[in-house]
């Protein structure tokens, strides 16, 4: 492993082999990680006022995709653990939501917190296994998981009133979507909701990242050795990992099982989580601002593709390029070109200002 | 490969940058056929930058290779080794989940099937340690068992130009004894030597000619029993860097 | 009580399946060193095309599926000169990644051409076959079987006794070290794209026939595979054809088990996530400092 | 002090350390031998990465094969490693901090203990410049630091200096004998340098296929015939 | 083309006219109806949609409606529910459709259909899951998936099938179609064993080994897969030689013209597959003018099942259009007019075709059997009754019939 490490030092251009060299510089500018998910989420309130219902339900879906993303970014981008079950654990999430929420005696955001827990929980057991495999092994063996987990959901199917502890009825007709909160029961106010929560997640990994389990994480991911050498509880902090992305994916599934459309099996495929994992390392995995753009790349994109006549058989095509293109050119991903270029663009603007 | 036609390796002028950062500016350097050239210089010199740039690794802004007459600016690693420039680069960089056989088999792929075998017989017979290693993964070699699989590489190929980066590098010091004949005899049967190493006493009591680089410049071509006999001249190089720290850039 | 003869036979050809795939992604992870997940979807368009070619071109089988296989080691190997250079010196995780563009491209492709109607493609072998413990096993199958054996006994001694195929290996491991020794690591490369392109070619069109012509049953059958390929720690031929084919038994019988039937295409999952655990337990890591 | 009894490690057929028996009385001791000896396995064993098949290992009287890997950082176990491994993305002042905060180290010493360190190595960058923009020498600085921050009572080096000029060297072996004088830590270097360890180590063990083959003054055990033999080799070099 | 002159001996009628048939091009803002159907890689519908366009490309350029254009405004889902009802927004909020026509998603009903009720908003639609029969908002112009399974199996009994086998693909309705066969083997008096195929198939030998099993001798199979993983199941069975072993029926899924091209001779009289409309060969003169509209408008869209349905939905939301006199074609006024629908009569249909006031529709309820005759689809077994039973509509639905003089 140090051979390879070695290797690449030797070697790789500049920006390929610290993609997240940029992260000790913001460690030390506590404010400036915190102000965009604030701005984006008041961009994202004010976003209503201008466009249509359809775009409301279009983001929506892309907030919660952008938590599932946030997930992963911690797991892949923080810690170097790979899971290929986000997507899996998402619809986990939205499972555990609707089977909580059929009770009817939890208020909405105490099922959320409830979901969180149980999903945090999942991933506790599943970071177990992450303890003694690395690399493909892990993220391999968390797709088949994601797997077995689908093929489970296909058989219990999403909670739907019925009986038991499924809590599914055969006979019954249509998706039954988890009941939201009085204050945000239409539409726009749930969005609003749903951003609110999602920036809340954001700002628990922002909060994780620029603390002692950040640091930690960082000295996990580049050498377990070294980590253990300077003290660090590898066990307990690879789960910490693990229980925190599984609580956030949790939390958003359960945002997902609220929302227009309810939940069904098709919507959540394995392979769902390698596009994510493909969307996320094209937006930018080692930037928190990668995992907006994946979720919008993931739910906006074919959206406006839509409207532009698109067929999805194209968008295929444009995904699959797009990704070949960013990882390829790009390693740090487009938000990191974007973090780049704003620096650049901000230092060109400094010297101006200093030099006139 | 005999003594008279062996080609020298030329640096001209050559400027190579890392980064952003230029590292290397107008470095020039000859590589003699049949003997040692010793490479000196402080840390973040740009030693091992040369290096690269002589394996093809990095590709220079400016200035050329030339292996005797054939010009190898920007050639690719392969094509340099294929032309007889074997390079062992810092770092122990070898092939670490392939075993130890594995290693040597690939470091002869590009000779004849006869020269194979002796290549690979050859290296053993220069570090016998590894024939108890035959079939572990290199990842799992001790470091010094490490940097002796990377001589054995460039070893076995039996180059016409080999430039080894940090030779000695986590060698026992019986190891280095045992070596420093070898590279003697190699460079005597025509081979041109390029080497780097951190113990100073070592390169020059091998080499011929020394160098000494510094800030990514050339400050001192000269024999070696000069350096040798005005160890001043050393430290001058290192102390030169001092001063420029200090110094704002 | 239904015989269960017939499934353990039907299970063995169904383990065909998975060996095959599973040895294809080892054979490519072993001389690239890429995570090839575009392998399904290349040999889907392989096997489309043959079928097209057949039907409306009019061209019988054989040239057909020469056609389609000759297809799908060309993507491969294109994609391999123009990406495997590019990517070399990332994750393994980032190169299985990029495998997957080429698959979404392939699969767009693949729906925009062949998505609105059903297709199959019948070798002349599928027609014949023989009796065995009551069940019609036909050609294809046994060649499924054979073809896993051949590829794995042939590809396991290249591998590990050739100078090629240490070179390939070589590769995979370090591209830049390997080129810093002399290795021709355009050349190997290119060769070990191509062959591996063939490899998944031919399994594309066996599998057709086996598992019908289905543009995403096909694509993402390569997750069953890995499934194989991961028992088999991406680096065992054999024990990855092994692993295929006891997947393939315990989900055939498993068919027959009321209760179970519904689940048994967990099989190849479950079984790689228990092997792979046990491994993991028993066996600790080896990274040294 | 460190009492070490009948230790062995195996990987499947390789038995890289056997049956070994050996004190470390403290101070700086040298730790040497041959390319494979088992120098660096030894060390593994004392940090937690190897478990040994048997053996006993008290440190201070404390029985460290007992404690987790990380356990032993904090009961003051620190080391170094062969192929060098500051974290590239944090900050030097972070890569140090960070120690100090697994450790057990008070958070209001922090701020101080961490310059205390640096300044003890003689590292001269800004603690701010991230680790990936340093050079190689800096960063075994960076190294020496995350191993003498906060309260060390066992320091392990593993080649410090390899791949280091002499007078980098000379440098890094100051501030090695500065660490049991200064740190009241002992500490074990192991190195190939003879000239490093003469100067640092007042005792030095030396290995050789997995077994203790000599041990004692450093300037007695250099000049021990099997030593000569084995490890440094008969004709003096310059 | 060979569809066109198909099977059938007796001789092609005149075609019918598209709308008021008056060959005057329409003018003015077009009223816009709205289709959401699923195309994703494997499972695409959009033949019904692009057949649909067809009829309304032929309408406007005759006369149109009154004068008027009309327009389809189709929306593409995937399997993924918040896109689904995301689209049904836009349809409804951002276009201004009217009403829907010819919708065929895997998900719309399931996912929108309290939407539509309660925005009242109606449609007309080839639907897929069963919520689109139990809609009052949505009259599907076909049987569905999992009524046709049931008439596929009394198709089975008909033929003399002594017990009956049916695998369903997992979807949500899986459990309904299958305890409804077992209603039918009650009242049949005839064993059933059913149960749920996970998809897509990668064993379909074994399963097809099960399957045969299962029926044992003399026993009928009724494979409620859609038509990709069906032809897997059917290639199968034909390779292990299990052909003559049981009687094997599929649902509408099946009729597809390319399914009909790979099964191949074999198949010859020996699969019973449920047609929702008549042959694509008839020579009435409605099928008459989809084969020209076809030929014309949409050629790449598969002669059969799936492009007649289309067109027969928006030949019906056309004549429900022209009944609007006023002029004003609003989401109510058009509604009125769909659910006025009550006398469509076709060729295509054994029976006339209505929309209804009821809480659930399945107007087209009497089917066909048709199977593959020297690679043609050739009929079977002629119009007949979907059976009614406590567990599905059908007695009140007939009921309900008699009541508007349609019995
Ligand atoms: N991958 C890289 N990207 C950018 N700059 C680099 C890279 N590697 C080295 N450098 C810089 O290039 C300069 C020369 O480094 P080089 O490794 O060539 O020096 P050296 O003389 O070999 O030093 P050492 O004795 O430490 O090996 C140094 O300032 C170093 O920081
Ligand atoms: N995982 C492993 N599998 C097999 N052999 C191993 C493994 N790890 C270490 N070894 C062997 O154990 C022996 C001791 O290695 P160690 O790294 O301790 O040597 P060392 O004394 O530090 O040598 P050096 O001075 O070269 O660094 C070596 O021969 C090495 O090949
Ligand atoms: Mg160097
Ligand atoms: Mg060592």
């Amino acid at each position: 492993m140090n051979v390879l490490e070695d290797a690449h030092r030797a070697t790789a251009p500049d920006h390929a082999r610290h993609p997240t060299a940029a992260i000790g510089h913001r460690l030390r500018q506590p404010l400036s990680a915190a102000v965009w998910p604030a701005g984006v989420a008041a961009a994202a309130l004010l976003l209503p006022l201008f466009t249509s219902a359809y775009w409301i339900q279009v983001l929506t879906a892309a907030a919660v995709f952008s938590v599932a993303a946030l997930g992963l970014s911690v797991l892949y981008g923080r810690v170097g653990l790979i899971s290929l079950g986000q997507i899996a654990m998402l619809a986990v999430g939205g499972w555990a939501a609707e089977r909580l929420g059929q009770t009817g005696a939890l208020p909405f955001w105490l099922v959320l917190l409830a979901t969180g827990v149980v999903t945090g929980l999942i991933g506790i057991v599943i970071g177990l296994p992450a303890l003694r495999l690395s690399g493909l092994y892990l993220a391999l063996i968390t797709l088949m998981l994601a797997a077995a987990v689908t093929i489970v959901l296909t058989n219990t199917n999403f909670p739907n009133g019925g009986p038991g502890f499924l809590g599914y009825d055969p006979v019954k007709s249509g998706t039954v979507p988890l009941a939201r909160p009085a204050v945000a029961a239409g539409d726009t106010a749930y969005f609003r909701y749903t951003v609110v929560v999602c920036a809340l997640m954001f700002l628990l990994a922002i909060a994780h990242t620029r603390g002692r389990p950040g640091r930690a994480w960082a000295a996990i991911r580049q050498s377990e050795h070294a980590a253990v050498a300077a003290g660090i509880n590898v066990t307990l902090y690879k789960l910490w990992a693990f229980a925190l992305a599984c609580f956030m994916t949790g939390v958003a599934g359960a945002l997902l099982a609220a929302s227009a459309g309810g939940l069904t099996v098709y919507q959540f495929p394995p392979q769902e989580s390698i596009t994510l994992l493909a969307a996320l390392l094209m937006a930018g995995m080692y930037h928190f601002a990668g995992a907006v753009v994946a979720g919008l790349m993931l739910k906006a994109m074919p959206a406006l593709l839509d409207t532009w006549g698109v067929s999805s058989n194209v968008l295929l095509i444009v995904f699959g390029v797009g990704l070949v293109q960013t990882l390829v050119t790009s390693p740090e991903g487009i938000a990191g070109q974007l973090s780049r270029d704003l620096a650049r663009l901000g230092a060109r603007v400094r010297v101006r200002r200093t030099t006139s | 490969m005999t003594v008279t036609t062996a080609p020298a390796l030329h640096v001209e002028g050559l400027r190579v940058a890392r980064g952003t950062r230029t590292v290397l500016h107008d470095v020039r350097l000859d590589i003699p056929a049949g003997e040692v050239t010793a490479l000196l210089g402080p840390n973040g010199a740009g030693k091992s930058t040369l290096v690269l740039a002589l394996g093809g690794v990095l590709r220079p802004t400016g200035g050329r290779l030339l292996l005797g007459e054939r010009e190898l600016t920007g050639r690719r690693p392969e094509k340099v080794r294929a032309a007889g420039v074997a390079v062992v680069p810092e770092g122990r960089r070898l092939l670490p989940s392939l075993t130890v056989r594995d290693n040597l088999h690939a470091a002869v792929y590009a000779l004849g099937r006869e020269s194979r075998r002796a290549g690979v017989e050859y290296a053993l017979e220069l570090f016998p340690e590894l024939r108890q290693r035959w079939h572990i993964p290199a990842r799992a070699l001790s470091g010094g068992q490490q940097q002796m699989v990377v001589l054995a590489q460039a070893l076995a190929s039996r180059p016409s130009v080999l430039v080894v980066d940090e030779l000695s590098l986590g060698l026992a010091p019986v190891v280095v004894k045992r070596l420093m004949p070898v590279l003697a005899d190699v460079a005597a049967a025509g081979t041109a030597v390029l080497l780097i190493e951190q113990f100073a006493h070592v390169a020059l009591a091998l080499a011929t000619t020394a160098h000494i680089l510094e800030g990514g410049r050339i400050r001192f071509s000269g024999t070696a029993q000069e350096l040798k006999d005005n160890p001043d001249k050393l430290s001058a190089a290192y102390l030169l860097r001092t001063n420029a720290e200090d110094s704002p850039s | 009580m239904p015989s269960l003869l017939p499934f353990l036979v039907l299970g063995l050809a169904l383990g065909g399946v998975f060996s095959l795939s599973g040895v294809g992604i080892v054979v490519l992870y072993r001389t690239t060193g890429v995570l090839y997940l575009a392998g399904g979807a290349v040999g889907a368009v392989g096997a489309f095309t043959a079928c097209s070619l057949a039907t409306t071109a009019g061209l019988s089988v054989w040239p057909a599926a020469a056609l389609g296989v000759a297809l799908s080691a060309a993507i491969t190997l294109l994609y391999g000169l123009l990406l495997g250079p590019r990517l070399a010196q990332r994750e393994p995780l980032v190169k299985a990644a990029a495998t997957l563009g080429l698959t979404l491209v392939l699969l767009g492709t693949m729906s925009w051409i062949w998505g609105a109607q059903t297709y199959s493609l019948s070798l002349p072998t599928t027609a014949w076959g023989i009796v065995l413990g009551a069940v019609h096993v036909n050609g294809t199958q046994l060649i499924s079987l054979a073809l896993g054996l051949l590829l794995t006994a042939v590809t396991a001694l290249f591998l590990d006794r050739t100078a090629l195929g240490t070179a390939m290996r070589a590769l995979a491991d370090d591209r830049e070290s390997s080129a810093l020794l002399g290795v021709p690591v355009r050349r190997v490369e290119a060769a070990a794209w191509l062959g591996s392109g063939v490899v998944f070619g031919v399994a594309g069109i066996v599998l057709s026939n086996l598992v019908g012509l289905d543009i995403t049953g096909l694509t993402f059958l390569i997750i069953s595979g890995l499934a194989a390929a991961l028992v088999g720690r991406l680096e065992s031929l054999w024990t990855t054809l092994a692993a295929g084919l006891v997947i393939g038994v315990a989900q055939s019988l498993l068919t027959s088990v009321a209760s179970l039937s519904s689940y048994r295409s967990m099989t190849p999952f479950l079984v790689a996530i228990a092997v792979v655990l046990v491994m993991a337990v028993r066996r600790p890591s080896q990274t040294r400092v | 002090m460190i009492e070490i009894s009948e230790l062995t490690v195996r990987f499947g057929g390789v038995t890289p350390i056997q049956a070994m028996d050996l004190t470390l009385p403290g101070g700086a001791c040298g730790l040497i031998g041959p390319n494979g000896a088992g120098k660096t396995t030894f060390f593994n064993v004392l940090s937690g990465f190897v478990t040994p098949a048997t053996g006993r290992v008290l440190a201070f009287g404390d029985d460290l094969l007992a404690l987790p890997g990380h356990r032993r950082a904090r009961w003051g176990l620190r080391r170094t490693f062969q192929s060098e491994q500051a974290i590239e993305q944090l900050s030097v002042y972070d890569n140090v901090a960070m120690v100090h905060e697994h450790t057990g180290g008070h958070r209001r010493d922090r701020h101080r203990d961490v310059l205390t360190a640096l300044d003890f190595v003689g590292l001269s960058v800004s603690p701010t410049a991230p680790v990936g923009a340093l050079g190689a020498g800096e960063r075994r600085l960076v190294e020496l630091a995350r191993a003498v921050v906060g309260h060390p009572r066992v320091v392990l080096l593993d080649e410090p200096a390899a791949g280091l000029p002499d007078e980098e060297t000379g440098r890094i072996g100051a501030v090695i004998q500065r660490i049991p004088a200064e740190l009241g830590a002992m500490t074990v270097l192991v190195d190939h340098d003879m000239s490093l360890v003469s100067a640092c180590c007042d005792v030095t063990a030396v290995f050789d296929f997995g077994r203790l083959v000599a041990a004692g003054p450093t300037q007695e055990v250099l000049r021990d015939e099997h030593v000569v033999r084995a490890y440094l080799g008969t004709e003096e070099v310059a | 083309d060979t569809g066109a002159a198909a099977a059938s001996s007796a001789k092609p009628s005149k075609a019918s006219k598209c709308g008021l048939g008056n060959g005057k091009t329409a003018t003015g803002p077009a009223i816009k109806l709205g289709a959401i159907v699923s195309d994703t890689p494997g499972l695409s519908f959009t033949d019904v949609t692009d057949m649909a366009n067809a009829y309304f490309s032929c309408v406007n350029a005759n006369g149109g409606i009154n004068g008027r254009p009309v327009k389809l405004v189709v929306a593409k889902d995937a399997l993924d529910p918040q896109l689904t009802a995301s689209l049904a927004t836009k349809l409804i909020d951002t276009e201004k459709i009217v009403g829907f026509t010819a919708s065929s998603s895997v998900l719309d009903c399931s996912v929108n259909a309290k939407t539509y009720e309660k925005k009242a908003v109606y449609g007309i639609d080839a639907g897929l899951s069963l919520d689109c029969f139990n809609s009052p908002a949505i009259a599907p112009v076909n049987v569905g998936a999992s009524y046709s399974a049931l008439a596929t199996a009394q198709y089975l009994l008909d033929k003399g099938a002594k017990k009956l086998v049916v695998f369903t693909s997992n979807t949500p309705d899986s459990n309904a179609v299958n305890s409804s066969i077992k209603e039918l083997g009650k009242k049949a008096g005839v064993p059933v064993t059913a149960w749920v195929e996970n998809v897509p198939i990668a064993d379909a030998n074994g399963l097809a080994l099960k399957a045969a099993q299962a029926a044992g001798a003399g026993g009928g199979v009724v494979a409620n897969l859609n038509a990709g993983e069906a032809l897997k199941v059917f290639k199968a069975i034909e390779q292990q030689g299990l052909i003559d072993q049981a009687l094997w029926g599929c649902p509408a899924g099946c009729n597809d013209q390319s399914m009909l091209q790979q099964l191949g001779s074999a198949w010859d009289g020996k699969l019973g597959v449920n047609a929702e409309v008549n042959l694509a060969g008839s020579p009435g003169p409605d099928n008459q003018l989809y084969l020209q509209l076809r030929q014309k408008y949409a050629p790449k869209t598969q002669l059969g099942n799936f492009g007649q349905l289309g067109f027969t939905a928006a030949r019906i939301a056309v004549q429900a259009l022209l009944s609007i006199k006023s002029g004003d074609y609003t989401t109510a006024t058009v509604g009125a007019a769909f659910k006025g629908v009550k006398d469509y009569r076709s060729d295509l249909y054994c029976k006339p075709w209505y929309f209804g006031t009821q809480a659930f529709h399945t107007a087209n309820n009497t089917t066909r059997t048709i199977t593959p005759k020297s690679g043609q689809w050739a009929q079977t077994q002629d119009c007949s009754e979907m059976p009614a039973l406590p567990n599905n509509k059908f007695a009140e639905i007939r009921a309900y019939e008699k009541q508007i003089g349609l019995g």
